[in-house]
């Protein structure tokens, strides 16, 4: 054996050493409990059927967590909407009347119950089906979307150790069940056989298809930088800390700011959220897509539009905010997990603040927003994050000029674009009025 | 501040940048092409001036800057600049009085439709000019004199629509052209005699001593010295350029131009090159008469034509009734006296009467252009009067350059120009008829002047356009008021001393030959005024049909001169005529011989066709038919295949697979 | 696993055969949609990731999207007969020849050929090593496919962008009063 | 009868019924989907070569389906177009009505 070959399997064993001792020496009681508790109930089952088990105590956790999350994304999201408008919000419901009990429980508890309320009404409404519709696929549609939203948060590293599939290219897996959901939309509006539902479908289908551009775009300076597609290994890549306290998140680079900006705008419209929710904008049309629909079915579709806008903000937390990285290091007692469910919640109130303050779009606004503006910014992006990942050796008085020219790059664009974008939404015209 | 000789380059290349601007910009972009042009002669001005402070500094130093144009076999072709005070007055004079029309035809032009064609052609001509004038190597020279010539050609013939504008500016390159012949000869004799073709170049140019010695040191067979037979080459250019005597028929028709043309043209341009290349090659001419003993030289020819042109000239002025022909041949008179004045011997005096001569000549054809412009372009003396009143600024300034003109004492240039000239006329010992020649010409100059302002300018308007006429705006004025102060100033350049002469020649010696000379030429100018004031101020005309007062006393005489002594039809019926038969017998040669003999082998060509049309069709062809036609019904029927159904073309495409594969599994292919 | 290859078949062939002879075609493009999915599940089947997860984002995401606006734009005037003419059963008639003569002689070339024994283990390929091949060994066919792509967008959005001419003509030829035929 | 076997014969499957829909069915739209079906047979072959054939160079296989998908994107837009600019010209898209192509 030669001395190189010897020198090379000592220096691989001493990595995965310390990679093991990285791995597990964080690791205390509160980050490993979920995954205790998984496999003592997963060890409780005869060997056989352990895979499915293990696999199916993931699904039900998902569905668990986030059909709670989504609940309470629900209230949460008409109380702050309400706080913003100056009104109260859902406060009445509360536990119900229970004869049974001597006395009743009077404490409303802040109309928090007001979502499970609203579920029972959904499962008990009459669920009417037009004579004409496709029946089959007017079924389908709602399916499709509900499963294909949560299919993907299979891909979302919830914690150090929490992640429920662990794939190779899990960016390229996020979009591609995502693509699923544009499809659904078309069934429900070709299924209704409505005018109206199929008019506002391919208009949802135009948005969905314009704004995945930039989304995706967005996405590509980070596979860029870290060179995978893997949430997990791109979580990792932003662990650590310049000067004891500064964390290596994206966002805190100026190709990630601008990339995170650019996924926040694409993320709103593609979950069809204010100020981008054109396609079912109750103000103005019938509800888009949705106009046939009543009951259990409408709820989820409304649930799937939660879920996308909760998967959607998971990846912006993995790919720009440090995923579950606490941001300072003495803050690193608190479990993984929570810090992804903190940074979560931010980034859901966060869009429901965007919600109660933005007006919406006008379509022609929307499209050139994207087309005109988002896209070739992304596209300028990337150009960035490649600068940025050429010029990684640079020396220390060489960084600030490296930073400056990247931020000139996001900053310069920005200004000029916006100059001209603004420039050409005034004054309002009308080309098919008299 | 000081130009160098090596820089000099700058003074042409402006202008003609202004050209190329003026030639590439959009038709309608009027103030482009102005622009451009007057800033670019405004810039070469100040340069000039520049270039002529340095050559103050030294007088006598021909600083030049040569280099190589291109190689040649083992010869090098070189060119080069140069420096001396002889180029920078020049320069400065040309840029002057061209910035000035150059504005002036700002508001000349305004109505025009080929506005910017115009600024492109006069900076084109102001820049050649320029080349002309610091060309230190006399192929420099002649490029440049060439291109004078084609810009010439281009302005005569501005408005080519007319007829008679296209006739005078074929006319001006034709008749140029013959003596640039004489030019070009020269320059050849030159350099296959002397091998350069520099002027100053170390001690080896060709107006250096070496090259002069050795070429008046040849002689010829007739008996002149390779000198003067350059020189008389070379001086058939300066004949043809300057219109002197015989090649003198097309100044006159070049009138047909825009008035600033002509200003450019008379004044400061083209007829100037002819007087500028004598000049500049003086020290060949005169070489012969100081160092070779030979029966004629070179500058006596020079000073015989230049007093024929001069008393010409203003005899045939007399009698012209167009403004612009009277100033023509005034200029035609002028060249001649400058001519005398370089046979005679004193350059410096030439060049003297070349400068004043540019400014009041200038100042004279502007002043013209202001009437013309202002009458509606009338043009003929007779039917013009009474602008006194009406153009009171362009009537000052107008008799102003009449007055330096006529050479009117001590307040004008002119008259100290051409003081100089007479003295060295008087100086020259060969003989007096040059002298009296020049004097004559001085009566007669004040005579047609006067006539020409008496009918021009007093008495009652005898025309509508005339009736109606009224000055011009500051645009045409402003150059007309510079000049005519330059017109004047210029007095100080021989006055108290003859400073001119002493920078362009620091050994020239002026002899005092006292004052009797310019006492008897005061004399004949005031002669000459007064003859002009008795015949036609004291009756001022009346209408335009009336007769001229001195064709009552010698129709003939006037008729002849009025015809301009016949030149034109002298040379139409000589080589005119000569040109007429040789084409007639090329004609007959040609239709004849020639064409008779062309005529039998198409004859020839057309028999022996038909016998092989006959051949082709009965044998060939039908073979071919049979054969094409077979093919085209074959291709027909075949083409209905093509039916243009996606399907089926898709199905043959399986069945042609299919079988394909079964022929490689049957066969065994792996 | 070969259960699984068996039950991801049914679902492709069956989903594409039903696809090409359902008369409604929503359905058909529908249908088509789950082929791919199919064939997308097999790929993961075999192992390679990364290219089924391309087919479904390509097939599923952006080409069906295509197919079924192209449905809807050219639904209109569309002649929906009940009446299937016998032309287009002899088409079928002959489509289906043809397409079982395919069938059998590539059966028959399969069948009889022996392959070389097959590999023991999955080749494996993460994204990183299929990346750098892209990028390395393969980057100029990868240049060429981008530009490819370009021209051929650019060219489908002027073939489906239409002429203002055309489109003001039309109403204009159909304001006309019918012609009279004598 | 081996896996590679199997598969290859899935895919003869495959890209039969993509030639029987290409020729059989009279809409355009159809029958471009038809070869996009041929296409991918063709793609399911590449995969299972590599999968089980004795090829020793890793991902070449996958490099040629990303390459053939790229380009099968392509073409399904430039079809597309296609048929929707014939559309507008002649009403429909049957595919035996648009015989003006022709000699």
């Amino acid at each position: 054996m030669s001395l190189s070959t010897l020198s090379s399997q000592l220096s691989t064993a001493a990595t995965a050493s310390s990679a093991a001792a990285a791995a597990a020496s964080p690791d205390s009681f509160l980050e490993r409990a979920p995954l205790e508790l998984r496999d003592w109930a997963v060890n409780l089952l005869p060997t056989p059927v352990q895979w499915l088990a293990h696999h199916l105590i993931t699904i039900v956790c998902i569905l668990a967590v986030f059909g709670l999350f989504f609940a309470f994304t629900t209230i949460a999201e008409r109380k702050l909407l309400a706080r913003l408008q100056n009104r109260l919000g859902p406060n009445r419901s509360g536990l119900p009347k229970l004869s049974i009990l001597p006395w009743h429980f009077k404490h409303t508890l802040f109309g928090l119950s007001q979502p499970f309320a609203d579920a029972i009404k959904a499962i008990t409404k009459e669920d009417i089906v037009p004579a004409a519709a496709d029946k089959l696929l007017h079924f389908l549609a709602p399916v499709i979307v509900v499963a294909f939203s949560l299919m993907t948060f299979a891909v979302l590293p919830f914690g150090r150790n929490i992640i429920p599939v662990e794939l190779d290219a899990a960016l390229l897996y996020f979009f591609a069940a995502g693509a699923a959901t544009e499809l659904a939309i078309f069934m429900a509006g070709w299924s209704s056989r409505n005018k109206y539902s199929l008019l506002a479908a391919m208009r949802a289908l135009a948005q969905l298809i314009s704004y995945e551009l930039p989304l995706i775009l967005s996405v590509v300076p980070i596979v860029l930088v870290t060179s995978t597609l893997s949430t997990k290994a791109i979580v990792l890549a932003q662990s650590g800390w310049t000067f004891g306290f500064l964390p290596h998140w994206f966002v805190f680079t100026p190709w990630g700011f601008a990339g995170f900006i650019i996924f926040l705008i694409a993320a709103l419209a593609e979950s069809n959220r204010s100020p981008f929710d054109l396609p079912e904008a109750e103000s103005e049309l019938v509800a888009g897509h949705l106009t046939e629909y009543s009951g259990f079915k409408y709820a989820l579709f409304f649930m799937a539009e939660y879920f996308g806008l909760t998967a959607l903000s998971g990846l912006g937390v993995t790919l720009f905010l440090g995923g579950w990285q606490a941001p300072l290091p003495f803050l690193e007692f608190i479990p993984s997990y929570l810090w992804f469910m903190g940074k979560l919640i931010c980034m859901i109130v966060f869009f429901i603040w965007v919600r109660g303050t933005l007006l919406r779009l006008r379509i022609d606004q929307l499209t050139r927003l994207a087309w005109q503006f988002l896209v070739p910014l992304a596209l300028l992006n990337i150009a960035n994050a490649a600068f940025w990942v050429l010029t990684t050796q640079w020396s220390l008085p060489l960084q600030f000029v490296r930073w400056g020219v990247s931020a000139a790059i996001v900053v310069i664009p920005f200004i000029m674009m916006g100059r001209a974008l603004s420039a050409s939404y005034a004054p309002r015209s009308y080309r098919y009025a008299p | 501040m000081t130009l160098s000789a090596q820089s000099l380059w700058l003074i042409p290349a402006l202008p003609l940048l202004a050209a190329a601007i003026g030639a590439i910009s959009a038709r309608k972009n009027r103030s482009i092409a102005a622009g451009s042009a007057i800033l670019a002669m405004s810039i070469s001005f100040v340069l000039s001036c520049l270039a002529l402070n340095g050559a103050l500094l030294a007088p006598a130093n021909h600083a030049f800057f040569n280099f190589d144009w291109f190689d040649l076999g083992a010869t090098t072709v070189r060119l080069g600049f140069l420096l001396d005070p002889l180029t920078a007055f020049m320069c400065v004079m040309v840029t002057f009085v061209g910035t000035l029309i150059f504005i002036f035809s700002l508001g000349y032009m305004k109505e025009d439709a080929n506005f910017k064609q115009f600024f492109c052609f006069l900076s084109f001509f102001a820049a050649a000019m320029l080349g002309l004038l610091i060309a230190n190597s006399l192929l420099l020279l002649f490029i440049c004199w060439e291109l004078v010539g084609l810009a010439s050609y281009l302005l005569i013939g501005f408005w080519f629509h007319k007829p008679s504008a296209a006739a005078a500016a074929k006319k001006a390159f034709i008749t140029t052209r013959i003596g640039d012949l004489g030019l070009l000869l020269g320059i050849l004799w030159l350099y296959d005699s002397s091998g350069s073709l520099l002027f100053y170049d170390g001690g080896h140019g060709v107006l250096e001593l070496a090259t002069l010695t050795s070429l008046s040191g040849q002689t010829l067979a007739c008996g002149l010295a390779a000198s003067t037979a350059i020189g008389l080459l070379i001086f058939c250019g300066a004949v043809g350029k300057s219109g002197q005597f015989p090649l003198h028929v097309w100044l006159p028709d070049a009138m047909e131009g825009p008035t600033p043309v002509s200003a450019l043209i008379h004044a400061a341009t083209m007829v100037a090159a002819g007087v500028f290349l004598v000049a500049r090659v003086y020290p060949l001419m005169s070489a012969d008469a100081l160092l070779a003993a030979v029966p004629v030289h070179a500058l006596t020819v020079v000073a015989f034509i230049g007093a024929i042109t001069a008393l010409m000239g203003a005899l045939i002025a007399c009698a012209q009734n167009d403004i612009k022909r009277v100033l023509a041949f005034s200029t035609v008179s002028q060249l001649g006296y400058m001519m005398l004045a370089l046979g005679v011997g004193s350059w410096t005096a030439a060049i003297f009467h070349l400068l004043t001569h540019a400014f009041f000549k200038a100042l004279l054809f502007l002043g013209a252009g202001s009437v013309i412009h202002a009458a509606h372009h009338e043009q003929d003396i007779r039917s013009l009067g009474g602008l006194r009143t009406k153009m009171k600024v362009t009537f000052a300034n107008f008799a102003i350059g009449m007055m330096a003109l006529s050479g009117v004492p001590f307040l004008f240039s002119g008259f100290w120009s051409k003081e100089a000239i007479l003295h060295a006329a008087h100086g020259w010992n060969v003989s007096s008829l040059p002298l009296y020649a020049g004097l004559a010409a001085v009566v007669l100059t004040a005579f047609y002047m006067t006539r020409l302002i008496a009918e021009t300018f007093f008495g009652k308007a005898r025309s509508e356009h005339a009736e109606h006429a009224h000055e011009n705006s500051a645009v045409m004025t402003l150059p007309l008021v510079i000049l005519a102060v330059c017109a004047m100033a210029l007095s100080f350049l021989a006055w108290p001393s003859p400073w001119l002469q002493h920078q362009l020649d620091p050994e020239l010696q002026i002899e005092t030959s006292g004052h009797g000379l310019m006492i008897l030429s005061i004399i004949l100018v005031g002669a000459g005024l007064s003859l002009g004031w008795w015949i036609y101020g004291r009756k001022l005309r009346q209408t335009v049909q009336q007769r001229d007062p001195l064709n009552h006393a010698a129709p003939a005489v006037m008729a002849a001169l009025a015809n301009r002594l016949g030149f034109d039809e002298l040379y139409a019926g000589t080589v005119g005529r000569v040109n007429t038969l040789t084409a007639a017998f090329a004609n007959a040669l040609d239709r004849w011989v020639i064409g008779g003999l062309v005529n039998f082998l198409a004859h020839l060509g057309v028999f022996s066709g038909g016998v092989n049309r006959q051949i082709d069709e009965d044998n060939l062809n039908g073979g071919f038919d049979r054969v094409s036609a077979s093919i085209r019904g074959s291709g027909q029927r075949y083409s209905k295949a093509q039916t243009g159904e996606a399907h089926g073309y898709l199905r043959v495409i399986a069945i042609a697979f299919i079988v394909l594969a079964l022929a490689l599994v049957m066969g065994g292919v792996r | 696993m070969i259960p699984a290859l068996f039950l991801i078949a049914l679902l492709m062939l069956g989903s594409a055969a039903a696809a090409m002879l359902l008369r409604n075609l929503i359905h058909s493009a529908l249908l088509l949609i789950v082929s791919w999915a199919g064939v997308a599940a097999f790929y993961l089947w075999a192992g390679a990731e990364f290219v089924a997860f391309a087919q479904i984002l390509v097939y599923v995401g952006a080409i069906s999207m295509v197919v079924l606006f192209a449905v809807l734009l050219t639904r209109q005037n569309q002649i929906i007969d009940t009446v299937i003419e016998p032309a287009s059963r002899a088409r079928a008639a002959t489509a289906f020849t043809v397409a079982a003569c395919v069938a059998a002689v590539f059966s028959a070339a399969i069948l009889s050929t022996k392959f070389h024994p097959a590999a023991p283990e999955a080749p494996t390929a993460s994204v990183k090593e299929i990346g750098l091949t892209l990028m390395n060994e393969h980057g100029g066919a990868l240049l060429i496919v981008g530009l490819i792509l370009t021209v051929a967008l650019l060219g489908a959005t002027i073939l489906a962008a239409t002429d203002r001419d055309e489109d003001q003509s039309q109403p204009s030829d159909a304001a006309l009063p019918p012609k009279e035929t004598p | 009868m081996s896996p590679l076997h199997l598969c290859l014969l899935i895919s003869t499957g495959l890209f039969c019924i993509g030639l029987a829909g290409a020729l059989a069915r009279s809409n355009t739209i159809l029958v471009l989907l038809g070869i996009e079906l041929m296409l991918n047979a063709a793609n399911i072959n590449f995969i299972a070569f590599w999968r089980f054939g004795p090829s020793p160079v890793a991902g070449n296989g996958m490099i040629f389906v990303l390459f053939a998908i790229a380009v099968a994107a392509a073409e399904a837009a430039v079809g597309l177009a296609l048929i929707i600019a014939v559309y507008r010209h002649q009403k429909n898209i049957r595919l035996q009505d648009s015989t003006t192509l022709k000699g």
